[in-house]
């Protein structure tokens, strides 16, 4: 067992590291084991209370989507020109928050950032669950959901197969390759884990594990392959990720809608969904830190970097949204630019700037240390930013609609009614509840790279001492 | 057909088309299940029935005045569109769509069924045979009733149920047929009676070069305006004719025209004489009048009229000479001109102005005489309304009969028809659905609907000639407890006079036997059997006569000095109702299709609403959608406000035809019913309402509601090319490919 | 010839170290090195590289993936659109060649993927062939060396790891 | 075999329509001219639309929020730009605005199951039972000509017995697909189909939609173009608008034909004749 209790290694380290600490290298693996476990034994309070209440806001999201199955798509108050109203904009919210789980898991890994250690696993786990949810509004927001499956490519008796031109259909691949994709990923990174719940659960959960971990013992062998097809994945997830969400832009840019029809569309989406998967996983950090007592491994110095990590890509966004403005500008279209006037002083006036706000200037929050190291500024901050970004895609939906090519079929005031409210507040049930679901079943800090983490630490200082 | 030996189906049969009409009998059959019926086979199925092959019908329309010819599509026997006839002059195989919308009169989920009787406060269905006995106990030949004791309320009513009604009358010795119109033309009539001799010149727009119309809606609810727009359209082909409309409210008419002036509502006669004294200024149309009407023309300078109507004093002299450039010229005379105190005098100084511009015999003619006055139709009017309110009033009025038109809805609050109604012992409502009017009656008798029965009709209004309309059933009676209105008639007739009806055992064999007496006027060789077969087939009988010339009387144009128009400080806007060329009066508010398709200016559906103009609703902070209370010294009615730029601005606008309280689904509780705030002005010379002299306050209600209608927030086109517009100099319409309805 | 196998439990990878060298040094007969297996709860690649070279096969499996994705995908789609019922779209041909290529994209990423993971579990021989002797410690924090070899040379290996302070070895009868 | 099939035809198969003299040796192509200076906005062929394609009466309630299902409306604009005159003094601009069955239309490429497509004679075509709603057709398309079932309507717009009305030729649709004009297509096919059993092509004037059937003014002309001599054909020709461009070169600056928003290169099927207004007056 390593420890470190040299009294001169830690001087060391303290003169020659000058930078924070990510995690205390002291813990001992056998603690790490142990705290992780803990986190998927018996419920506290706490998860009970956010468990039901996901599973409360869940089930009325199912009675509003009943609701709209049997009555039909009106039941949603949509209309000719606001075809799509908040489902769109909700899935592509939650589309974008599913690739922050990819960036920090594969990019860090590739440049082998070691902070992403301790919270990869629950980012891609939100990856995962926000890309299930994204699935469900497709499905939401078809008006024939129970023929949904003409989408889907497959040899039939019709002779009809779907419309590869159709940006849905390469939505519809797309995001299937990344959900196959991102749970082959999550499964494969948690297999040496699940060995470790394998050789500490008993009964039922004993042979679960068994199961899943496919008979892990952490041979050299199967460490080495393990490497090699970890970071081909993640090779492979990278690019996966930004096609995918560019291919979610094409959805708009490729159409003739004013406000839509604008080229630096795909990399302004891929940077918009980058900083709100950032600004979740800062709020899933906080609420993981306290409901499961991860004090020891989210601790501030990575949290720190999550912040410094989702100011670069808010300037980002920033830049990329200001290049939107302008080129619609200084193109000089006036029908694009008379909708770009609407947005900044028309009926979404309040929501457009209170984006550009919540989106631009808040983010500024995350430059000062002194807020960064605030733990409940942090969450406010990261769920304004979320807002922020929600905000985003709705301006791109719904004023569109609202205020397109026909002024004839021009709406004014347009806003959803209960139903869709309903269903948008159940995908954050739907989100959460399953999240909650698995932290209990799987554990959310990798332990096998914590201790590698711990590990190379130690190694590091002793070479320098 | 209970009370007829031979069953109709037979007489179809005869003509041709039986197997429309026999087919249907199957529908809703549930003798197959119990095993009664034989496998048919299909190989040769009824005549004229092809399975899957729309066959299509001559009849007529009867949703208004203008007698369209029509075709009705059937298809397994139920009729399911109807397009209009080409072999009708009227038509031209035109159709509008209150016509389309006749089916829905037909089908319509609320239409009456069984006849019902009052017991206590209620209507009961009863059989249609205990209904027939209480109508003939009191109407039969039992009856003692005579003279002024009956009544017949009716609307519009032309062809052999005119004759019948008359005759029916006649046989109580009475001449009580009140013909009575919420919208009645009858100052227009009158004064046109008294300047051309005739009540309803026939208008040759197509041949005008400009018109100048002062608020007459002949594109949309004209006498005939589906006829109109033909020529409208032959009229807007090269050489390219003008129109300038003046009016207070825009009308359909107005939103077509190539100038449109917003004027003081009821100063129409004034700028009508200032034209008039403008053209006098050209030597040529100096002669064409008295030196004395000249003389009275001499104050209506420009710029004394242009201070009492609100129209800027150079339109006048423009319009003037615009008159004098564009021969023939065509000068019409509306509504909204003629519905004030002086519309008859504003009548007559707009028509004068056709006879100092020599229209005469060019755009204007007289309405052939043809041999068949007697199914001419009368038109209705608001006099004839009053005498029978009166004589309700006086208890004189014994036994009431009611058909086509609904008083209680239509008649204003001071008008106590409703009230007066209760002291009538006996009131009959005939009528295919129950509205306010039948819902106050004793008995009420459903009646056929315009797709299931026999009639023949003239309309008031003839282009050319004469024609002789068919009506005729497309399909088979949807209920078997419903009549036709012409049954009814015949079935009382055989009561009161046995020996002269008995010959005609329904109200089909006594059309058949008159038309084919009419046969040496139409000159025909034909068998009779053919001659019959042809009128249905056609829907249509022609028959060509030459136009009457107008024998002009301006001795009947009285020129006073120019009057301002009232200004009431208490009552500080002027109320202009309009009319929607599908609702009308408010007897089409039960249909969907007319409720769903929007107004064509305001593109308000299902709804009442208030026009007001942009620049009043700015002074007054009104916003689109703010409920207003509309006052006038009658009663108040709330609506929504819609800012409406084609309103004068001194004026507020609220469509007629909704606000109906008893006529099914599709009408109850949608909108306000203005009639009610009608203030009690009458126009001096024919004592008829003026509709358009009522005033009002408007007052804010504080709440606000969204608007029913289909376009967005905006009503331009924000650069969009959608509407271009070309100058009518540039373009080149002789070189155009066109095709010119007929 | 049948073997038999024994595992020792380390406290750390330097003892662990330690072991390997002495036993790669001790060229006892009916033992090799091909035949020592290293089980720890983290990779150590500097104790793997004691045992030799042993390759890894999986980036194959991924390019097979890959080629194959790619050429099944474009070739099934573009068939697709020009067999069966011709669907029509004004303004785009029946096979357009930029929406075939995204398509074919996803399925490139798709298929390298999984062929990478089935290739990965494919050279585990897993699920089914596992290893014997196996202690739930590994998974924790201790290093064991398996070693296979003949019955007889198993207590001189024994001896082997007796020399470095084993935690514990476990042993079993040669099959 | 299907790889083959794709080599074989691969010419065909990469065409991009509209391309010059598509219909040149075609039967048919269906089209319209709508003359704007004709048209008096009376609504006789949006009634006509209903009765003849089994639309649904939505009520007031629907109607109140833009859910209405006129497949062909009249719009009424005050005035060109952005700016409310005091007094429309030259009248009202009203439009018909139907499916313009554009040759290149948007809402084709990016239906997800292919429910709407071209077919061989020009139409744009929704196909009611392969559609799955998802709206997005409607979202691409500049002129806001789809109309989307947004409720039940075949258990609430017609009451009984007003279902007796509905024409047996035209599908009634269900919740959640998609519907717009179709050019009266069943009268299409039924003529076609009539003109093949007598061995020849459909004639001038022998079909004809039911708002042109209707329209008082006969504002509406409808035909082939791809016959010659038909007379959409000539006025297509004479107005000098070429279906395959999107960018008319008229000789003649007074010829009064456009289509809407032609460079969107949507090459629409529908030529309007541009209104007319005497300035003079």
């Amino acid at each position: 067992m390593i420890q470190a209790t040299d009294e001169k290694d830690i001087e060391i380290e303290r003169r020659f590291v000058p930078k924070a600490k990510d995690i205390n290298d002291e813990i001992a693996w056998a603690q790490i084991n142990k705290d992780v476990l803990r986190s998927m034994e018996r419920p506290r309070l706490m998860y009970w209370v956010i468990f039901l209440a996901s599973l409360a806001l869940f089930g009325f999201g199912v009675y509003c989507e009943i609701y709209q199955y049997q009555n039909g798509m009106g039941a949603a108050d949509l209309n000719n020109p606001q075809v799509w109203g908040w489902y769109i904009a909700t899935f592509i919210f939650w589309i974008g928050m599913s690739h922050s789980g990819t960036l920090l898991s594969a990019i860090l890994h590739i440049m082998h950032a070691d902070w992403r250690k301790p919270i990869y696993r629950f980012a891609e786990a939100m990856t995962t669950f926000s890309l299930m949810t994204a699935g469900l509004f497709v499905l939401v927001h078809l008006g024939r959901v129970w023929e949904f499956y003409y989408v889907v490519a497959y040899p039939n008796e019709r002779w009809a197969w779907p419309n590869f031109n159709s940006p849905l259909v390469w939505d519809a691949t797309a995001i299937g390759t990344y959900l196959t994709s991102s749970i082959v990923f999550l499964y494969f990174g948690m297999i040496p884990d699940l060995a470790i719940c394998r050789d500490n659960a008993k009964g039922v959960r004993k042979k679960f594990y068994w199961l899943l971990s496919l008979g892990w013992q952490g041979t050299d062998r199967q460490w080495a392959n393990f490497r090699v097809a970890y970071l081909t994945v993640a090779c492979f997830l990278i690019p996966l990720a930004v096609s995918v969400h560019s291919i979610v832009a094409t959805d708009f840019a490729v159409s003739q809608q004013p406000g839509w029809h604008i080229t630096s569309f795909p990399p302004y989406f891929v940077a918009g969904a980058l900083y709100s998967g950032c600004a979740a996983i800062i709020t899933l950090f906080i609420v993981l830190r306290y409901v499961f007592r991860f004090e020891e491994y989210m601790t501030m110095p990575i949290l720190d970097k999550t912040c410094r990590l989702t100011f670069a890509i808010a300037m980002v966004w920033t830049y990329l949204n200001l290049v939107e403005y302008a080129s619609v500008w200084y193109g000089d279209d006036p029908v694009a630019k008379q909708t770009l006037l609407f947005r900044a002083t028309g009926d979404y006036a309040t929501y457009w700037w209170a984006m550009n706000f919540l989106g631009s200037v808040v983010p500024f929050a995350l430059a000062f240390k002194s807020l960064r190291n605030n733990i409940p500024v942090m969450l406010v901050v990261s769920l304004l930013l979320n807002l922020g970004m929600w905000l985003e895609r709705f301006m791109i939906v719904t004023p569109t609609f609202a205020h397109g090519y026909y002024p004839w079929t021009w709406t004014d005031h347009w806003m959803p009614n209960w139903v869709q409210y309903g269903i948008v507040a159940g995908s954050f049930g739907w989100f959460s509840m399953l999240f909650m679901l698995f932290c209990k079943i799987f554990p959310t800090v990798s332990m096998y790279e914590v201790k590698e983490m711990v590990y190379h630490r130690f190694v590091a200082r002793k070479a320098r001492a | 057909m209970s009370s007829s030996k031979i069953d109709r189906r037979d007489f179809l049969r005869v003509l041709g088309i039986s197997g429309a009409a026999a087919t249907l009998a199957g529908c809703g059959n549930t003798s197959i299940e119990s095993g009664a019926e034989l496998v048919e086979s299909f190989v040769q199925p009824e005549d004229f029935v092809v399975p899957g092959v729309g066959v299509y019908y001559a009849s007529t329309c009867a949703q208004c005045g203008s007698g369209c010819g029509v075709m009705g599509r059937v298809r397994e026997g139920r009729v399911l569109k109807l397009e209009g006839n080409p072999k009708s002059v009227i038509s031209g195989g035109k159709i509008c769509g209150l016509g389309q919308a006749a089916v829905q009169v037909h089908y319509n989920p609320d239409r009456l069924t069984k006849p019902m009787l009052r017991e206590g406060d209620a209507l009961k269905a009863v059989s249609w045979e205990k209904a027939m006995g209480v109508l003939t106990a009191r109407l039969g030949s039992g009856s003692s009733l005579t003279g002024e004791q009956i009544a017949f309320l009716t609307g519009e009513v032309s062809g052999h149920q005119k004759v019948l009604l008359a005759n029916f009358l006649e046989s109580f010795g009475s001449t009580n047929h009140v013909v009575y119109d919420a919208l009645s033309p009858a100052v227009g009539h009158e004064a046109s009676k008294a300047v051309y001799g005739v009540e309803q010149p026939v208008l040759q727009i197509d041949k005008a070069r400009l018109i100048l119309s002062f608020g007459n809606d002949f594109l949309g609810t004209g006498p005939s305006p589906v006829h109109m727009a033909a020529q409208y359209a032959r009229f807007r082909k090269a050489p390219r004719g003008t129109l300038i409309q003046v009016e207070p409210r825009m009308t359909l008419t107005g939103a077509n025209a190539d100038r449109w002036y917003a004027i003081r509502p009821g100063t129409e006669g004034v700028l009508a004489l200032g034209i008039a004294h403008s053209l006098l200024q050209h030597p040529e149309y100096a002669h064409s009048i008295s030196q004395e009407l000249a003389a009275a023309l001499k104050p209506y300078d420009k710029e004394t009229v242009a201070e009492i109507t609100g129209i800027s004093a150079d339109a006048i002299p423009h319009i003037a000479s615009l008159l004098w450039e564009k021969s023939p010229s065509l000068v019409l005379s509306g509504p909204s001109a003629e519905g004030h105190v002086r519309g008859f005098s504003n009548a007559t100084a707009i028509h004068l102005l056709n006879l100092i511009l020599d229209n005469r015999g060019k755009t204007l003619q007289g309405q052939a005489n043809h041999p068949f006055p007697q199914l001419s139709p009368v038109s209705g009017s608001y006099a004839a309304l009053t005498r029978l309110n009166q004589a309700m009033s006086a208890g004189k009025c014994q036994a009431l009969l009611i058909a086509g038109c609904n008083p209680a809805f239509t008649a204003p609050t001071f008008v106590p028809f409703a009230s007066n109604m209760s002291k009538v012992p006996f009131k009959v409502a005939f009528t295919t659905q129950l509205d306010e009017t039948a819902r106050q009656c004793d008995l009420v008798l459903p009646l056929l609907s315009p797709l299931e029965d026999f009639g023949t009709h003239v309309a008031g209004y003839q282009p050319a000639g004469v024609e002789l309309m068919i009506q005729q059933p497309l399909m088979e009676k949807l209920y078997p407890e419903t009549k036709g209105f012409g049954d009814i008639l015949v079935d009382l007739l055989k009561q009161r006079k046995p020996d002269a009806y008995k010959a005609f055992p329904d109200y089909y064999s006594y059309i058949k036997t008159a038309v084919l007496k009419a046969k040496p006027v139409f000159k025909s060789k034909e068998s009779d059997d053919n001659f019959w077969e042809d009128a249905l087939r056609n829907g249509v009988l022609d028959l060509d006569l030459p136009a009457a010339q107008i024998d002009a009387k301006v001795s009947a144009i009285k020129v006073g000095a120019p009057q301002a128009a009232e200004t009431g400080m208490q009552y500080p806007f002027y109320f202009v109702p309009s009319v929607r060329a599908d609702l009308r009066d408010g007897r089409h508010a039960n249909l969907p299709w007319l409720q769903e398709s929007p107004d064509p200016l305001t593109s308000v559906a299902w709804d009442s609403w208030v026009e007001i103009h942009p620049t009043t609703a700015v002074q007054m902070q009104i916003r689109e959608g703010d409920v207003l209370e509309v006052q006038s010294t009658t009663g108040s009615v709330r609506a929504k406000a819609y800012l409406f730029p084609g309103i004068q601005p001194d004026t507020i606008s609220m469509p007629l035809g909704q606000g109906h309280t008893g006529y099914g689904r599709y009408a109850d509780g949608i909108g306000v019913n203005p009639f009610k705030i009608l203030d009690p002005n009458f126009e001096e010379q024919t004592g008829e309402l003026a509709m358009y002299a009522t005033r009002v306050i408007i007052k804010k209600t504080g709440e606000n509601a969204k608007m029913v209608k289909d376009e967005g927030p905006t009503t331009l086109q924000q650069g969009r090319k959608l509407v271009v517009t070309m100058a009518a100099d540039q373009a080149e319409l002789a070189k155009e490919i066109t095709r010119v309805a007929q | 010839m049948s073997k038999a196998h024994t595992l020792a439990l380390f406290n750390d990878f330097e003892a662990a170290g330690r072991a390997l060298q002495e036993l790669k040094a001790s060229n006892l007969p009916g033992f090799r090195m091909d035949d020592v297996l290293i089980k720890s709860p983290i990779e150590h690649p500097e104790l793997s590289e004691m045992l030799g070279s042993r390759p890894v096969y999986v980036q194959l499996y991924t390019m097979a993936g890959a080629v194959l994705g790619s050429t099944i995908g474009f070739t099934l789609i573009a068939s697709a659109q020009a067999n069966f019922l011709q669907q029509i779209r004004g303004g785009r041909p029946i096979v357009p060649i930029p929406p075939d290529m995204v398509l074919t994209y996803e399925l490139f990423i798709l298929i390298g993927v999984l062929m990478t993971v089935v290739g990965c579990f494919i050279a585990w021989k897993l699920p089914g062939n596992r290893s014997p002797l196996y202690n739930t410690r590994i998974s924790e924090d201790k290093i064991g060396i398996l070693v296979k070899a003949d019955p007889l040379v198993i207590p001189k290996v024994n001896g082997i790891f007796e020399r470095h302070q084993p935690l514990e070895i476990m042993g079993e009868k040669g099959r | 075999m299907s790889l083959s099939n794709l080599i074989k035809n691969w010419s065909t198969l990469r065409v991009k329509r509209p391309y010059e003299d598509q219909y040149k040796d075609k039967d048919y192509k269906w089209a319209m001219v709508i003359d704007l200076d004709a048209c008096t906005g009376c609504n006789a062929c949006t009634t006509a639309c209903y009765a003849e394609n089994n639309l649904p009466v939505v009520g007031k309630e629907a109607f109140s929020k833009g859910q209405a299902m006129h497949w062909i409306r009249i719009e009424r604009y005050w005035g060109e730009g952005d700016e409310l005159p005091k007094f429309p003094d030259r009248g009202a601009q009203f439009l018909p605005m139907l499916c313009q069955q554009c040759e290149s239309a948007p809402c084709e490429v990016v239906c997800p199951v292919g429910a709407t497509h071209h077919t061989p004679d020009g139409l744009n075509s929704q196909v009611y039972n392969r559609c799955i709603g998802s709206r997005y057709c409607s979202a691409n398309c500049p002129y806001k000509v789809r109309y989307f079932n947004w409720w039940q309507y075949p258990e609430r717009a017609w009451p009984n017995p007003l279902e007796q009305q509905l024409n047996p030729d035209v599908t009634v649709r269900s919740k959640g697909v998609m519907e717009k004009c179709t050019f009266c297509v069943q009268r299409l096919v039924e003529a076609k189909n009539r003109a093949r059993t007598e061995g020849r092509r459909v004639e001038d004037g022998e079909v004809t939609t039911a708002c042109a059937q209707a329209c008082p003014t006969s504002a509406i002309t409808f035909g082939n173009l791809a016959d010659s001599k038909s007379q959409v054909a000539k006025m297509w020709e004479r107005q000098q608008v070429d279906l395959a461009k999107d960018k008319q070169e008229k000789s003649d600056e007074n010829m009064r034909g456009y289509r809407i928003f032609e460079d969107l290169r949507t090459y629409p099927s529908i030529v309007y004749m541009e209104r007319i207004r005497d300035l003079q007056a």
